[in-house]
């Protein structure tokens, strides 16, 4: 795809949408685009991927298996969102599957040319991993609130406070 | 705007004497989800039913003589008056006893009371209803209010957020309340096999939601205290202001006029200037530990 | 104070022994007389029936945390301040029967309350404690519903005031603006001097009262004994608490190590709350009998201090003593503005006196101020 | 028709007086001999039958070796253990010994030593097994107790209030003693249940509920002190009927182990 | 040869915990244990170091039953080593308080306990079932008796008014005289109780006691007196422990309390009282008396129940007359000061004699404390008379043979929380 239509595409996507405009150059041209139909695994837990991927269109979804209950689907994410930080960070050793669950566009960015454009340009290190910081923030932030269970039922029926009863 | 969906006047009887209950039977009861069931109940005296008129947002007091009495928001359509709709999560002794009673029993109400959803504000606005688990019981009224007249309006979003697939509430109404002009998001904290919705806490669909005028949007939220905080963070972090986000509190509201004190927040009483605050007026009081 | 119409202000003395008469009258009148007695090494409030159950001679001495009865060298008859109880006790009463619901063939069936109190005289009653029911009239009578209870109480009592001639060392009632002198909110108003009583009226009711009893023209000399004496209860007040914008300096405090600092020594036991004269906090508790179809709701006093008292889903907003105590003084002095346009404190001192470890307001507000070390 | 639910009713080391408040509730017994099954209770009937049973309401402390093992079976038979009263819940009277040189106590009271076998501790039931819920009071509150039992026959989770004594005296009007007579009250740490009876017949609450929810027992202790109560009596008033409680327990320990020259 | 061994594991419908344990051979009694297995709670040693303003509050917890019984006498047993002497209207207070007790004990044991066995009940509320009006009648005078230690005592187990030297607060004249027209019923009930329990078929059986009580030249025994026995002594209570001395028997773990110079068994309890006091009963408990048709004193335990009866009267009438005329005692309490020095003094708990002994320090801390309850004092006699009806009892059917001894046992009214703490104690289960 074009460059230019890519970082067309990067300055409408969240992630990417506050990028100065040197670094959305840079990253379009280390990005390509691609359709990914559902039920595509495009990285597993535990394997490596060397791309870090940013969601155009459709919806693709983490997993993690757990011995006993199979695949368990952690988070689903969407338009504008990241999957793929571990290539990036944790030299492409995943944490979790990622499979489109509908059919999907994702920009894709080769994770060694990102790292060598980091070590490269100082400016540009700073505001991807400015950008990389703040979603996975967003998505610890997110992972609290779903480790707080709040729509749990109380496990057992407490004493209401709401009158005290007497014989 | 229709002036039936504006917090009404009191009924005068349950004026002369807030403490006093009007009987009301069960006319049906529907399960839900697990542990949770709506109860249609109906006014034995006509002349109250007659009167009664609710507000979306508002509550009730459902008495159960023994037991005790809880509040509980009122989750029908305001135009039915012929029976009146709470949805109720098993939780604690009256709606355990609750649980136990069937259709022809009878029980004590008091209300309505409290403060209502302001439709008004949202004509000719976008509105986005961000609710989690039980809470989307207290919104359904104003999903009924919006969708009747649904020209009045904007764009329509529901996000709602249960925790697994099996407990989304009224699951049974989502088609008909999008062929109505309501666009409705879920998304589970815990997700089960077979499951090809989203999965992941309820502010991630606000985060993503797109067609966003934050300018132009009324947001009302209702869930848990605080998933009521993020999403307001993440609404305020998409561009709205705070005089656009309403949110509906719980507090242990007993008398439900403001004269027993229990449910009090800062200078308000949930009861009487809640449970629907605008977010400007209780946000400092909601990020104080144990106010 | 009864609903009948203002008179005119023509202060009439009362002698001792016509004094005694009053009770009398205002049985003839159909009042139960509610007035100070001594019970349990203190002047409470309770039925008396003469004028020989007034405390004769007797005093009490306050400190925070402390309250003893002490002779006097007169024989003063309300030569005292204010002790434990309020008159809240019998407008607001600890417990009362709000609603009963029966069982019939038709279901569930519910009633109000039938409290059906006698008509109240509150003898005895100071500036702060008619500061005290001005404020709990607007809790109870002025919003969207009314209490039933305080309603049908308060409209048939009749208040008898007696202005103070001497402080306590915990009173501040001149910082909260509500006395020490009786202004307003009252049938009959007395000064009490050596001699006999100073008497006004300021209702219709009061008036009928005053007719009824055996008065003479007050002389300039005497009204102006009464003047001073009250001007004796003027000075006598030391405490005092600085007022200025306090509505917001506690809400901008919620933070502030005070309340912390406040919560060691604090017992959470609920007392001041529960002699304070405005606190109005109930629980309703199910009383049923043992066939379970005749139930009485009883609301009983209730406080922001109890543990249990922010319970909501299965846990308490305001668990640790810390909260309890900033959301009882924030609400007394700051947010009871916001809700009824007017301080919930009236400068009484009880819940200073009546503190078992003597915790004191007014220092814990000059603390938050700033003005203590 | 459904069987009624069985109750059983145990003791351990105790004097008897909670299991007889609920034959003490005259009015009430029929109706609950009328509403339940009493399969075990020694103390009201000779009909015996074994477990399992839907409620045991067990009285009494273990202090010897062999309760230390009955009450195991006593749970895996019940379905609801309640406890019932200062000795179930607190270790009782009898739990000051666990302050004592045991074997000295045993000596001073008993000629020949030899034959008594008993624990060096009197504890709650609940240090030995899981316990449902606890009802305190030395002894309990016989309408409390009622009121459980009715709670559990509908269903109901029971509950008793965890306020301090001082709301009670308040609502009854009782005048507060520790601020008119300086006396050493219990009453702001301990828990609601008797009615505010010791205030109300001019002494100090002496602790029979325990303590009350997050009791703050170093304030009042201090105050105490201010008031002039030697250290040794507030520690002799903590250690009493429920001596043992923790947050009691916690204090009578810290206050005789400070060694403030002045206390 | 053969040997039976008769266990009663639990005894039931009985105060306290006990079994009992009984050896026959060639069908003669070889052995007759009554066991306790109530664990001991060490009263007397942790009363030392108490304040003894404490000893009324901690030794009410002695036994739930008979709370006031414990509280009476050791108040008395402190006021006599302080020196301090009661006013008449403390004392009067005092016997009224004693009333309610000896109205709740000997109504629970009357309707709960006792009479099931003579009807063929397994308890009293089975009984309700066939005489629910006898029942009720027994609750009612029950729940009264309460009434009367909850205005006096604050609570009717454990009351919290009683104080050396005399009450804590001192009621007020309505509030006690409110229950004088229950107490008018009540009055009216204990004789129809008296009359209804006399007509219970008793077993032809009668034992050789030696009954002991208190006395008092003018009335009933119950706070004070001299010791006296059927045999004529008249003892100070002073001089008890020269007369009673609790001993090791061989054949029990119990200690026993026994005469101290003969080493001979004696009884305690309401037979003992109205045998040795006929004349101080109440005119009502006296008439009773004559009417039910035994001769006093009886040595047949089954009586037990009737003599009950009649001092259910004689509390009612006492105390009747005692509201009647009561005015609130100025001051409530006396003051003492501390003194070194030791007092005894011994009432009459429902179950009989009770004696304290206390030695005081001049701190007025408890030095030393002595305890000897009433079912102390009649274990060796139970266990004598259980010797001489076994025979009479014993048949084929074992659970028959149980049944029999255990009826025997609880016409004694054993209180066996209150023993077990002064009782030498094995624990044995074998």
């Amino acid at each position: 795809m074009d460059p230019s239509q890519l970082r067309f595409i990067l300055e409408e996507l969240r992630f990417s949408a506050m990028l100065p405009a040197e670094v959305l150059d840079q990253l379009a041209a280390a990005s390509t685009i691609k359709q990914i139909p559902a039920g595509t695994v495009i990285f597993r837990e535990g394997g490596t991927n060397d791309n870090l991927y940013l969601i155009r269109d459709g919806r693709l979804a983490l997993e993690m298996s757990v011995p006993g209950r199979g695949a368990v689907r952690i988070l689903t994410l969407g338009a504008g969102e990241m999957v793929g930080w571990s290539a990036l960070l944790d030299e492409g050793k995943m944490t979790a599957s990622a499979i489109a669950v509908e059919d999907s566009e994702v920009v894709v960015a080769e994770a060694e040319k990102l790292r060598q454009l980091c070590r490269a340009n100082r400016d540009f290190g700073y505001h991807l991993m400015e950008q990389m910081a703040a979603a996975l923030s967003k998505r610890l932030v997110a992972t609290r609130l779903q480790l707080l269970d709040l729509f749990a039922a109380s496990p057992t029926p407490v004493p209401d406070r709401t009158s005290e009863s007497e014989a | 705007m229709s002036s039936s969906y504006v917090a009404p006047l009191p009924d005068p009887r349950l004026a002369t004497d807030p403490w006093r209950a009007s009987t009301v039977a069960i006319r049906a009861v529907r399960p839900e989800v697990e542990g949770v069931s709506t109860y249609d109940l109906a006014f034995q005296d006509e002349a109250v039913r007659a009167s009664y008129r609710f507000a979306p947002g508002q509550f009730n007091m459902l008495y159960l003589p023994g037991a005790g009495e809880i509040a509980i928001s009122i989750s029908d359509d305001p135009r039915n008056t012929a029976t009146c709709a709470h949805t109720i999560r098993v939780a604690g002794n009256v709606t355990r006893t609750l649980a136990g009673m069937k259709v022809g029993d009878t029980l004590g109400l008091r209300g309505p009371f409290g403060t209502s959803w302001p439709l008004a504000e949202c004509i000719g606005r976008d509105v986005v209803l961000v609710t989690g688990g039980i809470g989307l019981a207290p919104i359904r009224p104003a999903i009924c209010a919006l969708l009747h007249q649904r020209r009045q309006f904007g764009r329509l979003n529901l996000l709602y957020g249960a925790r697994s697939p099996d407990t989304l509430l009224y699951a049974r109404e989502y088609d008909d309340w999008s062929e109505r002009g309501l666009i409705v998001h879920t998304t589970v904290d815990r997700s089960a096999l077979g499951w090809m919705g989203n999965v992941g806490v309820v502010t991630l669909l606000l985060e993503r939601l797109r067609s966003f005028d934050p300018r132009n949007t009324v947001l009302f939220c209702c869930g848990p205290e605080v998933m009521m905080r993020f999403t307001v963070l993440t609404a305020l972090n998409r561009g709205m202001s705070p005089e656009q986000i309403w949110i509906s509190m719980e507090r242990n509201m007993q008398c439900a006029v403001g004269l027993c004190g229990h449910c009090q927040l800062g200078p308000d009483f949930i009861c009487k200037d809640g449970p629907v605050f605008r977010y400007d007026r209780i946000a400092p009081f909601l990020d104080v530990e144990g106010l | 104070m009864t609903t009948s119409t203002a008179v005119k202000s023509k202060e009439r003395f009362l002698s001792k022994e016509a004094f005694a008469q009053l009770f009398t009258v205002l049985r003839d009148h159909g009042y139960t007389v509610i007035g100070p007695t001594i019970d349990q090494e203190a002047i409470v409030y309770d039925r008396i029936h003469s004028v020989d159950d007034l405390p004769l001679g007797w005093t009490d001495e306050q400190a925070p945390g402390s309250y003893r009865l002490k002779p006097r060298d007169d024989e003063a008859l309300f030569g005292y301040v204010v002790g434990p109880h309020s008159w809240k006790r019998f407008l607001f009463p600890p417990e009362a029967t709000i609603a009963e619901a029966n069982k019939t063939d038709a279901g569930w069936q519910f009633e109000g309350t039938t409290d059906d109190p006698p008509k109240f005289a509150f003898l005895g009653v100071r500036a702060c404690e008619l500061a005290a029911m001005r404020v709990q009239d607007r809790v109870f009578l002025s919003g969207a519903y009314v209490d039933p209870i305080y309603q049908r109480r308060r409209s048939r009592s009749l208040v008898i005031a007696v202005n103070c001639t001497q402080a306590a060392s915990t009173c501040f009632c001149t910082s909260m603006r509500t006395g020490p002198q009786c202004t307003s909110g009252y049938d009959l108003v007395l000064t009490e001097l050596a001699s006999g009583f100073v008497i006004d009226a300021a209702t219709a009711e009061g008036a009928d009262i005053l007719d009824s009893l055996e008065t003479t023209v007050a002389l300039i000399e005497t009204q102006q004994e009464a003047r001073a004496a009250r001007q004796q209860a003027v000075q006598q007040i030391e405490r005092r608490m600085d007022t200025t914008d306090i509505r917001d300096l506690l809400l901008s405090n919620l933070e502030h190590p005070r309340w912390s600092h406040v919560a060691e020594r604090c017992l959470s036991c609920t007392n001041c709350t529960m002699v304070c004269p405005t606190c109005f906090c109930s629980s309703v508790k199910e009383v049923s009998d043992l066939s379970g179809e005749h139930v009485e709701r009883q609301r009983h006093w209730d406080s922001c201090f109890n543990f249990d008292f922010s319970y909501m889903n299965g846990g308490n907003v305001r668990d640790n003593t810390r909260s309890r105590y900033r959301q009882w003084l924030t609400h007394k002095l700051s947010s009871w503005i916001d809700q009824f346009g007017t301080s919930g404190c009236v400068g009484c001192g009880r819940c200073i006196t009546w503190c078992p470890v003597g915790i004191d307001l007014t220092e814990e507000v000059a603390a938050i101020r700033g003005d203590v070390p | 028709m459904h069987s009624k639910p069985k109750l059983g009713v145990f003791k351990f080391a105790s004097c008897d007086g909670c299991q007889l408040s609920l034959l003490d509730a005259e009015d009430h017994l029929l109706a609950v001999a009328g509403a339940v099954e009493i399969a075990y209770f020694l103390e009201a009937t000779s009909r015996i039958e074994p477990g399992p049973y839907d409620i045991a309401l067990v009285e009494g402390s273990i202090t010897t070796a062999h309760d230390a093992e009955r009450i195991h079976q006593i749970r895996r038979d019940a379905r609801f253990l309640i406890t019932i009263g200062a000795c179930a819940t607190a270790g009782g009277i009898q739990a000051l010994r666990n302050w004592a040189d045991c074997p000295e106590f045993v000596r001073s009271v008993y000629a020949t030593p030899a034959y008594i076998s008993t624990l060096d501790t009197s504890t709650a039931i609940a240090d030995h097994v899981k316990v449902d819920f606890e009802l305190r009071g030395c002894p309990i509150n016989q309408y409390q107790l009622i009121e459980i039992i009715q709670s559990l026959l509908a269903g109901r989770r029971p509950r008793t209030p965890v306020h301090s004594v001082c709301l009670d005296c308040k609502r009854r009007g009782t005048v507060c003693v520790m601020v008119t007579q300086g006396a050493a009250c219990l009453g702001p740490v301990t828990q609601s249940g008797c009615g505010a009876l010791c205030p109300t017949y001019n002494r100090g609450c002496y602790g029979c509920y325990g303590p009350a929810a997050q009791p703050n027992l170093v304030s009042l202790t201090n105050q105490f002190s201010a008031a002039g109560v030697p250290r040794d009596d507030v520690v002799r008033g903590l250690r009493s009927f429920n001596g043992y409680a923790p947050e009691f327990r916690v204090e009578s320990d810290r206050l005789e182990n400070s060694r403030e020259p002045h206390a | 040869m053969t040997e039976r061994t008769i266990k009663v594991t639990a005894l039931t419908r009985v105060e306290g915990e006990g079994g009992l344990y009984i050896k026959l051979r060639e069908n003669a009694v070889e052995d007759v244990r009554l066991e306790i297995y109530e664990p001991p709670r060490l009263f007397e040693a942790l009363l030392c170091g108490r304040q003894l303003e404490d000893v009324p509050d901690i030794t009410a917890r002695i036994c739930g039953i008979c709370p006031v019984a414990y509280q009476m006498s050791s108040v008395h047993a402190l006021e006599a080593a302080l020196g301090i002497t009661i006013s008449p209207e403390i004392r009067r207070l005092r016997r009224l308080l004693y009333c309610g007790e000896w109205i709740e004990s000997h109504a629970l044991h009357v309707y709960l306990l006792n009479a099931p066995d003579f009807l063929g009940f397994e308890s009293g509320l089975e009984m309700a079932e066939s005489f629910p009006e006898a029942v009720k009648r027994g609750l009612r005078m029950k729940k009264h008796g309460n009434q009367l230690l909850e205005v006096l005592g604050g609570r009717a187990i454990h009351p919290i008014n009683v104080a050396v030297g005399g009450f804590y607060r001192a009621p007020r004249r309505d509030d006690l005289q409110r229950l004088i027209p229950d107490f008018e019923w009540c009055l009216q009930a204990a004789v129809e109780t008296t009359r209804w329990v006399a007509g219970f078929q008793f077993p032809d059986f009668s034992c050789d006691y030696q009954l002991v009580s208190l006395a008092h030249d003018d009335e009933y025994p119950m706070n004070e007196g001299r010791v006296v026995t059927s045999a004529g002594e008249s003892i100070a209570v002073d001089d008890y422990e020269e007369e009673f001395e609790e001993r090791h028997v061989e054949h029990s773990t119990a200690l026993h309390s026994l005469r101290k110079k003969t080493g001979d068994t004696y009884l305690v309890g309401p037979l003992a009282r109205v045998g040795l006091n006929l004349d101080q009963l109440s005119p009502t408990a006296r008439r009773l008396a004559d009417e039910v048709g035994i001769a006093w004193p009886t040595g047949n335990p089954f009586h037990g129940i009737v003599a009950r009866g009649i001092e259910l009267i004689h509390a009612f009438e006492e105390a009747l007359s005692i509201l009647r005329d009561y005015q609130p005692a100025r001051p409530p309490r006396l003051d003492y000061s501390y003194v070194l020095g030791a007092g005894c003094a011994a009432t009459e708990a429902p179950r009989g004699l009770l004696y304290h002994r206390y030695a005081i320090d001049a701190d007025g801390r408890v030095l030393e404390a002595k305890i000897v309850p009433p079912t102390s004092q009649n274990q060796p006699q139970i266990e004598a008379d259980l010797r001489e009806w076994i025979p009479q009892a014993l048949s084929d059917d074992e659970a028959r043979t149980s049944r029999q001894c255990e009826n025997l046992v609880r016409c004694y009214d054993p209180c066996i929380s209150c023993s077990t703490h002064f009782l030498k104690v094995k624990i044995d289960r074998s």
